[in-house]
């Protein structure tokens, strides 16, 4: 391994700031060229228990993280007890020497070097608390790094300088304090360094923030939402651009009333969102319907969570597959898109509006707390190329011949009937999600029935997942393919970095409804052995497949403690099948 | 230019029962929208599930006919999206008292200037008769054979309790006063909520026309201040006599949703151009 | 066909009483020793429009109503127009000659009898109004059918004494008139009859009524609901009982409580239900999921009506198979069933208390407008060799070792933890919705959460679908296997005694989780060719069948106008593959 | 025979912030069940999900911890299947006044006898801090970054307007008078809400313990009476000196719905047996 690829660990309870400091060493890494990668676990509870903030940073881009630390700095002891020994034999801990009572030995003579700090007198000789001692763990971490005296005052400066001078100036001094300990001797016996390398601008960015930019792109006018992890950040992020964008973001009284404004806001003629987890989603699927009904263009965000239930509410499952594809009662058109990283969050979190519009029908997207919330860099997203396409919409309020109704549910040949926004003048329409006639109006007729149905159920035939819905990584013929989807996609890529040239590749499925039936089953067709990798407890995506390409995988790399796969893990397991 | 005044009419005629009380809001809105010399396509309906929340099928104006319990989500997106329209929530008692309790109190607090209407029948009609949240303690009806055992509230009080800014109740067999009421709820700016006291001659026979002609008054020809919160309270009290008032019971001046959303100060968001969003900034500030 | 085989309808506008006139005649089909099938059909507008019910009684077994009228009871002109056509050579009319403007051109030339009444002035004459309309149409069948003056008086003491003196005579009066003018001639001309045959006594039931019965059996004693058709009459029905039977019935404030109340009644030890359709049952996802996680065991009854959304409320269909195998985020198990006929809802309305009890989880009943609400005739259900098994549960509350706390969710070898009733002296438990140790505490350690979730998973394994979840009807092996499920089910078999001889064969499909899927696919395997039949827009049982038992039928008979099939189009739509 | 004061007490120890308020109605409730005689096991609890619907993990009592905004449902179910027990419905202000409104307004008017516990903390604390409906106009949350748009209401109005027969205010700073009211409330025969006045040391901490001991009062200090409706009402509105009541608000009698169930009058639901129920004269008649 280089000296500058970095695999760090910050710990600590939750409220000692273990996500900050982890966020700034991980744009620390991001500027001195690094790609990162930044894994971060937390309990759903909001002081004590255990917090941690993994960084794998590196020049190469970085797919995820693995389990042998280079550096873990314990904020107290409980981090220090659960991580140390995923210290590698010339890794560092920095922990608290002081008042420190985690049981460290034998971590010396694995070669682990002790970097113990008096954290409680640094706090103290720097003016103050608990709440320096992040800082101060940065400092030592930075030390150890080799950063010079220069970049650790810019450091602080960037994290700090926005809490006001005060701030800024305490978390400096027990900053420096610290890495006045750890710059010297520790840092020339540690074989890590974070000197820049020159590099593009990159950013660092979760699989929501990339989602709601993609979603600002494509002109995302109304979002409304209820707070459940990990969906959460998708409308604080948009909430705080709210008057920059011109857009309303609505923090409605429960999941219903969310996807109740956007399906209205899209009524109105505006491009809307909501976005939810499992539990939430629950509550949406009767509105869900009755967007696939009326017609109705909508964005549904679904980020998954360990359920049932309230289940693990900050960790990270792929379980609700199944659910999202059948969800509400009935027949109707639905678009299910699994991203499987922050680029795909961005297109797809664009491209699902056009969808919506252009065939008139809810789109699901379908992440979870690992692509939600864990950060990788990329250079700034490419705009060009990226085109509003607002579907068919009628140009003037004509009503029907003979009726004072617009035919809103005019059968076509296409099944899309054009779109009138409320408000134009010259026509009215009415529509409900009653079964109706081509002008909407409610209708118990048999040939009514049947006519709206095949109409609606056939709008999405022109939709070919074929061409979007599926990426085959690596070899076209490998002895061994990888079937996955989704948030485990850059653990899988990582697994096969890895494993170098086996003969191994990675059938990722992106389209999830329509499904792209037919590439699957070639692609499984010609592979002499298959294996899914699911982060769920019985293979949702291989019911999927035997459903859809009529194809039974049984080899199966599942995980469902409520953590994604580490890529080393990935890997070991992937490589006992080859 | 005059209007048509019948330009509200639709050419279908309502399924409900022959003497239902709904003919007479139908009318009533009709006349209303017809008195704010609205234009049909100004008006965007959104109504829930019951024999109520078919109107918005023979009302000639934007309608969107949802689901039981959800009109006033779906109103709120609406207005949000669209300010300019004009937008009407409608449905039943059981659909907005009983399924959609928790939108209703949370529209309430929430201001948005939109209208609310109740057909308040006491029962749940479409679904044959059973006992709302309106209904009376003892009602017998197929889920309650023994009687209802719950007692009814007062739409009112809650509405009044949850902040509304204007609050008032018609009466389906008096078109011409409920016409009056609907046309000032709209013009309220704000949440506005009309509870409209409705015959149900299939379900609920003994409310009839003449039961309620016998009881209902006007608050104002008892000189009822609107402006008093604890008179419009007091008011939603059940009288020893049995009449039942009816009228504006209050009305109050905040600002609406609306006005604290700056980026709703220009065109509205329907009319924003969304052909080249500039996100650079956005990723800018990722780096 | 017999004399005794008979196809009647009445029809009308809603108001006109069509459905209590359809009842009475089945009931005295029904007490006259026939076997008897009642459809009835309604829009969901309570007064105008178009009702009907039809009856089909005979000496066998009656699976379904079909076509070819003997007898149409018009009520009003609507009704002539819209079934007219439907009556075979020699089949009656009857209808309003006084003031009816239906246009029944054509009809004697197809040798219809047009039995032409002056209602109107029959129900004057009989001192009443429209009222007496369904009493007068009565009296005409009756009279067409053969039944004496005294048959015909005790008809309407049956069907009337219970409004009143007054009420009684004046139907009586109008169903003499209008008797007096069929009973004669045009009795004679018509060539069926409704004198009674030997028969054992048998009920005229719906499948909801069942259900109901089979519940009250299992000792029922808590049900919470909110209206919504077809699963409203469970509620009606049990509430009519609630004090006789010693239960609670409550109609809540919506279906979100309704499932609520009876999962905390399931908490408290008793055995609870709910039901309602597709709508609602979107609202009770959320619940599903914690009745799963926390082991709670609830029966919940899915009966289906056309979706998406409000659909047609009043109608059938099979839409909701997918989404209810899937509804609620997450892996939990779930018993499936779904019956097929009354005798089936009564033994599984019965069963799936104790299969509750047993695996300590959720199981959905999945029935239909059709099934709910029809009516089939049976000897009383046989309620011998049904007992109630309460599953497993602790005699006290011992606590776990070392702890102050009962082990709610302990690991055995079953995967089943003794249950233990609150009230319970000597210790408490505690339990939760999100991830949990044995002793029911939140916990976010990996091992508890793969432990608890293999534990959970793993309980249904010992219920064996293959011993109870398929029939297979008609000869083992066959040229043509029908494949369907539910509410099907009876019209198919219907069709097959149509079809007679032919070598067609029928797989039943009943546990649709745990699903027989050995049992299916090697029945399907053996059989040459397979078709499957659906009242539904997308064959969903098709989907299930390929996800489980890997095996794709391509050939489907589909029909999702909301209406079930008719036992002739289905025989001839089965014929053609013949 | 004394009963062991610690009995209610659990080893486990919860997960709060230090400092939180939640600490003090937890002990509370313990006291309240303490003087109230009970043994742990005649005690259900039925929570949601948010910080405060832990509670019931760190009680000694049968406790279902469930989802969130749910808590009464359940507990209503618990209560009519078991009435013996001592059922407490406990949770959030985001849970019981945000996602659970429609069941608390029905609780209120079904008057089933039990006892419901809000931690009223103008936050949704376990998510992280966004504004609750009963967070100041105005308040900045990671959900309303330029203030909170909606005005709070308060939820004894709400109550009360819904026909709650008891209906009180604690302060979590307070556990001795908080005990008094919970114990009170339990003792009230029909349906008892308790909104207590929660600090949230980590996403309110304007609203310190400091802060409100400088305002809360007791009602009973002023002379209220809380058989009066309309001054139980007043008591609701915002005082200009910016003072918080707390203690008993109102109190009335009405039967409670159990009391309407004679199915009920016997024992519990849970004891009847079932091993042989005849339905044979319900399937007579059907013939
Ligand atoms: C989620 C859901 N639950 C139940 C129903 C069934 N349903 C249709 S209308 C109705 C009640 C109607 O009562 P109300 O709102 O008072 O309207 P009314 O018919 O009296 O005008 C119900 C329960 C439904 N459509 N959706
Ligand atoms: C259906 C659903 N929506 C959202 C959530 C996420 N969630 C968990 S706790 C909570 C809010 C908690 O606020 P509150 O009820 O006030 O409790 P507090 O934490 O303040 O005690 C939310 C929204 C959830 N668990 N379930
Ligand atoms: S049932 Fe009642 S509310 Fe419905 S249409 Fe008939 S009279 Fe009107
Ligand atoms: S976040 Fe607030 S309510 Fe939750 S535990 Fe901390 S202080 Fe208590
Ligand atoms: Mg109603
Ligand atoms: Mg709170």
């Amino acid at each position: 391994m280089s000296m500058n690829q970095l695999n760090m660990m910050v710990g600590g309870a939750a409220g000692l700031g273990v996500k900050t400091a982890g966020e700034i060493l991980a744009r620390l890494c991001t500027r001195a060229g690094r790609h990162v990668f930044g894994n971060v676990e937390y309990p759903s509870v909001i002081r004590g228990d255990h917090n941690s903030y993994q960084i794998v940073a590196g020049e190469a881009f970085q797919h995820g993280h693995r389990r042998e630390l280079d550096l873990l700095l314990a904020l107290d002891d409980l981090a220090a007890t659960l991580h140390k020994d995923e210290i590698r034999p010339g890794g560092v801990l920095v922990h608290d020497s002081e008042k420190g009572q985690a049981d460290l030995s034998g971590l010396a003579e694995r070669g682990v070097m002790l970097a113990g700090l008096p954290f409680p007198s640094i706090v103290k000789e720097a003016g103050g608390d608990k709440r320096l001692l992040n800082a101060a763990g940065l400092g030592a971490v930075l030390g150890l790094l080799g950063l010079d005296r220069e970049a650790l005052a810019a450091a602080c400066q960037d994290a700090f300088a926005r809490f006001g001078e005060a701030v800024l100036a305490a978390n400096l001094a027990a900053a420096r304090l610290a890495w006045e300990r750890t710059s010297g001797e520790m840092a020339a016996a540690f074989d890590r360094r974070l000197a820049p390398v020159a590099a593009p601008p990159r950013m660092l960015v979760t699989g929501n923030e990339a989602l709601a930019i993609g979603a600002l792109k494509a002109g995302l006018k109304f979002y409304a939402g209820y707070p459940m992890t990990p969906a959460s950040s998708i409308m604080t992020y948009l909430a705080r651009r709210e008057r920059d964008y011109g857009i309303v973001v609505k923090h409605a009284e429960d999941e219903i009333s969310a996807i109740g404004m956007a399906v209205g806001a899209g009524v109105a003629g505006v491009r809307a969102m909501t976005g939810t987890s499992g539990g939430g989603f629950c509550l949406m699927c009767e509105f869900l319907g009755l967007a696939g009904m009326t017609e109705t263009p909508l964005v549904v965000v679904e980020s998954q969570r360990p359920g049932p239930a309230t289940g693990l509410p900050t960790r990270t499952e792929q379980g609700d597959l199944t659910f999202v594809l059948a969800a509400s009662q009935g027949d109707f058109p639905r678009i299910v898109i699994a991203p499987g990283d922050p680029a795909e969050c961005f297109r797809w979190g664009f491209e699902a509006f056009n969808l919506a519009e252009r065939y008139q029908t809810p789109v699901i997207l379908l992440l979870d707390k690992h692509l939600s919330e864990s950060t990788w860099t990329y250079a700034p997203f490419a705009t060009d190329g990226l085109a509003v396409d607002r579907g068919v919409r009628a140009a003037a309020a004509a009503p029907a011949a003979g009726a004072d109704l617009f035919p809103r549910h005019a059968v076509t040949e296409s099944g899309v009937s054009p779109a009138l926004r409320p408000g134009t003048p010259g026509a009215t329409w009415t529509t409900t999600g009653d079964a109706h006639d081509d002008l909407g109006r409610i209708s118990e007729e048999e040939g009514d029935r049947v006519r709206q149905m095949d109409k609606i159920l056939g709008k999405t035939r022109g939709l070919d997942a074929g061409t979007y819905g599926w990426t085959l990584h690596g070899p076209p013929e490998a002895a061994l393919t990888i079937v996955g989807w989704g948030s485990t996609t850059q653990p899988i890529l990582g697994a096969l970095a890895d494993l170098g040239d086996a003969p191994v590749n990675f059938l990722q499925v992106r389209g999830m409804n329509p499904f792209p039936a037919e590439a699957v089953a070639a692609i499984l067709a010609r592979s002499p052995r298959a294996v899914l990798v699911e982060n769920n407890a019985t293979a949702q995506l291989g019911d999927l497949i035997a459903e859809r390409a009529s194809i039974r995988i049984n080899d199966t790399i599942l995980k469902y403690s409520g953590r994604q796969f580490l890529v080393d893990e990935l890997a070991a397991a992937i490589g006992e099948r080859l | 230019m005059t209007m048509d005044p019948t330009r509200f009419n639709r050419e279908a005629k309502p399924t409900w029962c022959p003497g239902c009380g709904n003919f007479g809001i139908q009318n009533a809105l009709k006349k209303a929208l017809n008195a704010l010399e609205l234009e049909p396509h100004q008006v965007l309906l959104s109504t829930g599930i019951g024999c109520s929340g078919k109107i918005s099928h023979w009302i000639n104006a934007y309608g969107f006919h949802g689901l039981h319990g959800r009109s006033l989500p779906v109103a709120i997106g609406m207005k949000l999206a669209s300010h300019a329209l004009t937008v009407i929530a409608e449905g039943g008692d059981g659909d907005g008292y009983s399924e959609g309790m928790g939108h209703f109190i949370h529209a309430c607090r929430r201001n948005v200037d939109i209208t609310y209407l109740v057909h308040n029948n006491g029962v749940f009609g479409l679904t044959t008769g059973q006992v709302s949240p309106t209904g009376d303690q003892g009602f017998v009806s197929s889920t309650t054979p023994h009687g209802a055992l719950e007692r009814p509230f007062h739409p009112l009080a809650l509405a009044i309790g949850a902040g509304t800014t204007y609050v008032a109740r018609g009466f389906s067999g008096d078109s011409e006063r409920l016409a009056g009421l609907i046309a000032d709820a709209v013009r309220h700016p704000g949440f506005a909520v009309v509870d409209i006291l409705q015959v149900c001659v299939s379900f609920n026979p003994d409310k009839s026309y003449k039961w309620y002609q016998e009881r209902v008054f006007d608050l104002d020809a008892e000189g009822h201040d609107p402006a008093d919160r604890a008179a419009a309270l007091a008011a939603t009290e059940p009288r020893e006599d049995g009449r039942l008032p009816t009228g504006l019971f209050y009305r109050a001046e905040a600002p609406t949703l609306e006005a604290g959303l700056p980026q709703l100060a220009g065109a509205p968001l329907v009319d924003h151009d969304i052909a080249a969003v500039d996100v650079a900034p956005l990723m800018e500030g990722l780096i």
